[in-house]
């Protein structure tokens, strides 16, 4: 995916010789991680417009779809996620005081974290599918009324959630490479811009998360 | 690559072009300049299948009856949309001319990440070769706008390929948007301020902030339309629940502010051209500089006057509406402000200045047109016909690609270092503007006596103007094919150019020599006036 | 017709108006045309560089007022053309309450498919008399097309899943083309026909002419029967489901506290998907469903029953100031 | 650009808080609050995305470059999403309304 190979390109501890100093260099990469980042807001900005329409022009049929999400994964999923941009944040000032071994723990207990969330998000959707609730031609919805209108709301589910997950899954190519060039010392010289750079993108998927956990999951639950 | 550069000027000085040789010099080339060069051919390449697949429509309307079956006709003018909005007119200028100048006019050494450039151009290539593939295998007939569900439940033909096609290709114009917008802030020379940049700058720092922001929404949108085609979930799709209009709203979203992706680069580009051959600085810079931001965003609030008949509530339509006029607005203070550089200037009229005559007019008469779309009672009328196909060439045509040409040729000589034979220019800028006029001024007459658009055959009364039409891209399509034949023969054998054959104003002419080395500059540029000081002033010009 | 005319012929009363707003705007977008073209050429002559070694021309920087007045007064002629434009754009789109003239359309590829309440049906032919205000509902049985009469200077996209209406009042009696404006596949230049406007007397004898099978009320009826819709509708009295006399056109209120208007989509809606719009008062679930089951004519033709069954009344109900309030929240 | 090296106590309480809000969240979902329940539930996301944005992403000391295009980029998310539902919330109106 182009995600990743934007934030992957390797960034050389010297000077790249187009920059005038490193302090260039440095505000070059955050700017462009945070304009990257914004393209990212508008990518997922369309499925929520999407699931705003849906949601407003069906809130019955929301509200029980909103039956069959698993809530207490999803609950959970949310606390690992927070968990794993801790450690992250953990690992970017042990970047910053040069703690080598602290750093690549903590980059490993993050990628635990994300491999964790993705097992979890691998259940719930192993459960969707065994409830035939995948949109498509084996759709099936126990309430006849919503047959179509929740296949709407499920193939909106899996598609933002189904995106979130593929960010994960970049998010974990991304940390092992951090992990790699941490072990083979490419930190060691007090220049971490990759593992802030890449902790920018993962407190980002969070954020996304933050926000489709109520969404997908809370809201409607109640009716 | 060639990293030292040589201080003192030898018989052939080293430059960007023979710092190196070989295939993989080129192609894993990170210097802005070749992948400048690289964009250049790619798209000079999509530019004439697109206009392939125009001639061949032209041809077919030449008879109510058409000569091509409906479905080939289908195909060609779903294809020519395609292949020019999102492989040729959206990269054009700013992939080219953008990426071969931005650096050099703020005095930057290269772009702020010369590695993720090249990768915007393999993934450009990438997205190209899906959508030629789905060209190949026979080709899409969803028009280029995709509506579903006609492009997500009936449409049997290579829909996923082409809309992967455009899902790719998106993120190199992500990435090209990235690129400049991180080089414009952080990689000025010293002296350059917001200020003293080039319109050339302002203008492609507008465009980058649509194609990041605008983009990623075309992306989801091609992928939610391709997943419903495979699942038919109905996200999309009335009988299931969905709603078709929702897809309009996600397309033009992106596809709206995109037709500023397509216009602001060409203004960028007749800024330049127009102040060199005045001599005169821009009247008005700061508005001109300012309305390319206020275009940007405004962009972004008008895209329902695609949907004054779709079904969209009325209310709605009425505010996009007064948007859509709202946004004419800094457009105008621009065709102004150029006029009002000419006056008292000492004007001549090489090639690049009759391209620039050419776009203000014709992107005038585009506009305004414009204007007549974004009143609803008309709209009503005219839309889905010709009338809005020539409002749109008009502004993409007759603006755009003007610009674009009028750009190669002013900078020409930086970029091969040869200067082009001046007389043939100008008889092909001539010709391009006959044979444009000639194309698509009948077509605003057939639209408001109701011809509608993508029909491969018509009513018999409309066949006299369909002709001229016809007869016109014949001549428009000699006048593209001239420049190709004597640029191509000017880049061997062409005179050498002086550093600064216009005596313009700006970093890349003043301060690099031509063609520039490979790091642009042989000492860091310094800048200490205004842009456009052609009068040699002192004082400094206010923005604003 | 002549072909050079920049005017298609004018079939209605709007056709007329929308040409006017039109002229206003080629003058304007002329005169602009022509100053630009005008100064751009003759700066170019005037100013022309004689020899290359002429003087740099001093530099200006630009005027204030001049931005503003080139800023504001475009503005203003664009608000007239926003206003003006927004005016006749409402007036074609909002057909009148009443006394109109309802003919149905539905189209699918790739043909139109025409209804008269009086039960003619034509395929790619709509006949319409002079002097009525001729409002038609337009429906698709499968993709977008869209319904454009240029000597009406009117369209509008035919959507499926839902209604969308506009209404004309016919002036001119001739024969005038139908398109299809919106792109819809193969046959998409096919998709046309023939909009012939009569005078009224010519109209009441092609009336007189073709009605085979019945008016669309009464297939409309028979499909009521059919369904099942008249048991529960009309006949039951143990008030499971609201009756239907005296609905149509009026405001009815729902049980969500929100009040609609029973027009022609309120009635598909409420046929196809029941729970959508609850009438105040009735439990959910108690009607089928009837998604997929009726085709889009039938639609209509039960559309225009459900219709019958609320004759005009002399002072008509007033729902626009109550309903609009609460719908707007 | 010098970072200062935030305690590890800061995050420690930015993460306990997350944490806080979660269970929140979660719990005032089983409530009947009819409407409130979106408005409670989206309230708290919002508070938790800023709290990750300001302390994790360190948004709170970047410079005002960034924090621009942080605003435009939610506020290019607000116009879309507001232009979008201009169109459907208001779709039913005309039908009700005859002032013209
Ligand atoms: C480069 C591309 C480009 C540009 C710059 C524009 C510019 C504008 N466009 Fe255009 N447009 C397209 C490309 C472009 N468009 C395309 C591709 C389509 C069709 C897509 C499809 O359906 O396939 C389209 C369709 C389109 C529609 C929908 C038509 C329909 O399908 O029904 C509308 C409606 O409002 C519209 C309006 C405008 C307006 C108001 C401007 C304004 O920005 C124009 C502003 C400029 C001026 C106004 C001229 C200069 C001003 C003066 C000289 C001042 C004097 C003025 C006065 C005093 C009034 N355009
Ligand atoms: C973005 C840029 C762009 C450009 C540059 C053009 C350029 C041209 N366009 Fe295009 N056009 C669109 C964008 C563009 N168009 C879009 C978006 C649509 C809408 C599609 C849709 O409805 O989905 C459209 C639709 C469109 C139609 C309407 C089709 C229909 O609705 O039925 C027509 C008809 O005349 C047309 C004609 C032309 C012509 C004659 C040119 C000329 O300017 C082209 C001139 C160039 C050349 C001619 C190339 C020169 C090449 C040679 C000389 C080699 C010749 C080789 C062979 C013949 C083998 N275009
Ligand atoms: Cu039906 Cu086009
Ligand atoms: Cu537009």
């Amino acid at each position: 995916m182009a995600d990743s190979e934007a934030i992957l390109a390797p960034q050389e501890p010297e000077l790249r010789h187009h920059f005038d100093d490193s302090a260039q260099q440095l505000e070059a990469s955050t700017l462009g991680m945070w304009v990257f980042l914004v393209t990212e807001v508008m990518f997922f900005g369309g499925m929520f417009g999407a699931y705003i329409v849906y949601r407003n022009m069906y809130p019955e049929a929301f509200a029980s779809t909103s039956h069959f999400m698993n809530v207490t994964i999803g609950a959970i999923n949310t606390g690992v996620l927070i968990f794993s941009s801790f450690t992250m944040v953990l690992a970017v000032r042990s970047a910053q005081l040069r703690q080598k071994k602290a750093l690549i723990a903590f980059l490993i207990l993050t990628l635990i974290l994300g491999c964790v969330f993705l097992s979890l998000k691998y259940v719930e959707y192993h459960e969707k599918w065994v409830d035939h609730h995948i949109p498509g031609p084996g759709f099936q919805y126990a309430d006849p009324r919503y047959f179509h209108q929740a296949q709407i709301l499920f193939y909106l589910y899996f598609a933002m959630t189904g995106m979130h997950a593929i960010h994960m899954i970049v998010g974990a190519g991304l940390l092992i490479t951090l992990i790699v060039m941490a072990a083979r010392n490419r930190f060691s010289s007090g220049w971490y811009t990759p593992v802030e750079m890449i902790g920018l993108y993962w407190h980002f998927v969070d954020i996304v998360w933050i926000f489709l956990f109520p969404l997908l999951y809370l809201i409607g639950h109640t009716q | 690559m060639n990293a030292t550069l040589p201080f003192a000027q030898t018989e052939t000085p080293i430059n960007y072009l023979n710092a190196d040789y070989g295939w993989k010099s080129w192609l894993f080339a990170t210097d802005h300049k070749r992948i400048a060069l690289l964009y250049l051919f790619s798209i000079t390449a999509f530019f004439f299948v697109g206009g392939a697949f125009a001639v061949a429509m032209r041809i077919n309307l030449l008879t109510p009856e058409g000569i091509f079956s409906h479905d080939t006709y289908n195909k060609l003018f779903t294809m020519h949309g395609i292949i020019m909005v999102f492989f040729f007119l959206v990269p054009s200028i700013p992939a080219t001319l953008g990426n071969f100048l931005v650096p050099m006019m703020i005095g930057a050494r290269d772009l702020a990440f010369p590695r993720i450039n090249l990768l915007s151009w393999y993934i450009y290539i990438v997205g190209g070769i899906f959508t030629l593939t789905a060209v190949f295998q026979g080709g899409v007939d969803t028009g280029w706008t995709f509506y579903a569900p006609f492009s997500s439940s009936y449409s049997n033909t290579h829909v996923i390929l082409a809309a992967l096609g455009i899902f790719v290709s998106g993120f190199s114009s992500i990435l090209t948007g990235l690129n400049f917008i991180v080089t414009i802030h952080k990689m000025r020379a010293p002296g350059m301020t917001w200020n003293r940049l080039p319109l050339f700058i302002w203008g492609h720092y507008a465009t980058s902030l649509i194609q990041v922001l605008g983009t990623p929404v075309i992306a989801i949108t091609m992928v939610l339309l391709g997943l419903e085609r495979v699942l038919h979930a109905g996200i999309f799709d009335p009988t299931l629940g969905g709603d078709p209009i929702l897809f309009q709203h996600l397309f033009w979203f992106y596809s709206h502010p995109a037709v500023y992706i397509m216009i602001l680069p060409g203004m960028a580009v007749i800024s330049e051209i127009v102040a060199c051959f005045s001599r005169k600085a821009i009247f008005g810079y700061g508005f001109v500089a300012y309305s390319s931001i206020a275009i940007a965003v405004f962009s972004f609030i008008v895209w329902g006057h695609h949907l004054f008949v779709s079904g969209q509530s009325m209310y709605a339509s009425m505010v996009f509406s007064f948007f859509s006029f709202l946004v004419a607005i800094p457009s105008a203070i621009k065709v102004f402000n150029w006029t009002a550089t000419m006056y008292k200037g000492s004007i001549s009229y090489e090639t690049p200045m009759l391209y620039a005559f050419g776009f203000m007019g014709l992107f005038t008469i585009g506009g305004l047109t414009g204007l007549f779309l974004a009143t609803m009672a008309i709209d009503v009328h005219v839309t889905d016909t010709y009338f809005v196909i020539a409002h749109f060439h008009y502004v993409m045509v007759g603006g755009m690609v003007m610009a674009y040409m009028g750009g190669i040729h002013f900078w020409f000589p930086k970029i091969s270092g040869r200067l082009y034979p001046e007389g043939w220019a100008k008889f092909a800028a001539l010709l391009v503007f006959a044979g444009f006029n000639l194309t698509f001024f009948p077509q605003f007459i057939l639209g408001y006596q109701g011809m509608p658009r993508r029909y491969a055959h018509y009513p018999p009364e409309f066949q006299v103007l369909n002709v001229m039409s016809t007869a016109g891209a014949s001549i428009l399509a000699l006048g593209y094919l001239i420049p190709m034949i004597y640029l191509a023969w000017a880049w061997r054998y062409g005179p050498k150019s002086p550093q600064n054959p216009w005596n313009a104003k700006g970093l890349e002419w003043e301060q690099s020599p031509t063609p520039p080395p490979t790091f642009n500059f042989e000492h860091q540029p310094v800048v200490t006036e205004p842009a456009y000081n052609y009068s040699g002033e002192e004082q400094e010009v206010k923005l604003g | 017709m002549g072909v050079f005319s920049i005017f298609p012929s004018r079939a209605s009363v709007a056709a007329g108006e929308v040409d006017a707003l039109y002229t206003f705007l080629l003058v304007v977008g002329g005169a602009m045309t022509a100053i630009i073209f005008a100064s751009v050429f003759f700066f170019a002559v005037r100013y022309r560089r004689k020899s290359p070694n002429d003087p740099a021309p001093k530099a200006i920087h630009g005027s204030l007022p001049l931005e503003i007045a080139w800023t504001v007064i475009p503005f203003l002629v664009m608000l007239v053309m926003f206003a003006w434009g927004t005016k006749l754009y409402f007036q074609n789109y909002t057909p009148p309450l009443h006394d109109t003239l309802d003919i149905y359309i539905t189209g699918k590829q790739w043909m139109w498919k025409v209804q008269y309440p009086t039960g003619q049906r034509e395929i790619n032919e709509l006949h319409v008399p002079t002097g009525s205000s001729v409002k038609l509902i337009l429906a698709s049985e499968d993709v977008i097309h869209s319904f454009f009469v240029p000597a009406l200077r009117l369209k509008h996209d035919v959507v499926p899943g839902s209604y969308q209406t506009f209404w004309f009042e016919p002036k001119e009696p001739g024969r005038y083309h139908i398109f299809c404006a919106e792109y819809c596949g193969t046959g998409h230049s096919d998709m046309g026909g023939w909009m012939t406007v009569m005078t009224p007397a010519d109209y009441e004898n092609w009336l007189a002419g073709g009605a085979n099978g019945g008016s669309m009320v009464e297939l409309g009826g028979k499909l009521f029967q059919q369904y099942g819709c008249v048991t529960c509708h009309v006949t039951d009295h143990e008030g499971r489901c609201p009756s239907l006399l005296n609905v149509f056109g009026r405001p009815v209120v729902l049980d969500d506290g929100r009040t609609v208007m029973a027009d022609e989509a309120y009635v598909r809606e409420s046929i196809l998907n029941p729970n959508a719009k609850v009438v105040k008062g009735y439990k959910h679930d108690i009607m089928p469903v009837f998604e997929g089951q009726i085709s889009e004519e039938g639609l209509l033709q039960l559309i225009v029953y459900v219709k019958s069954l609320s004759p005009p009344t002399a002072s008509p109900a007033k729902p626009a100031a109550s309903a609009a309030k609460r719908s707007s929240k | 650009m010098s970072h200062q090296v935030v305690p590890v106590k800061v995050y420690a309480a930015i993460f306990g808080a997350l944490l806080a809000l979660t269970a929140t969240t979660v719990a005032v979902s089983k409530l009947e609050l009819g409407e409130y329940n979106f408005i409670v539930a989206m309230t708290i996301a919002v508070i938790k995305g800023t709290l990750v944005v300001m302390f994790f992403m360190d948004v709170r000391r970047a410079s005002s470059m960034t924090k621009l295009f942080i605003g435009a980029g939610f506020f290019w998310l607000a116009i879309l999403l507001v232009f979008l539902l201009s169109d459907y919330l208001s779709r039913g109106w005309l039908l009700n309304i005859h002032w013209l």
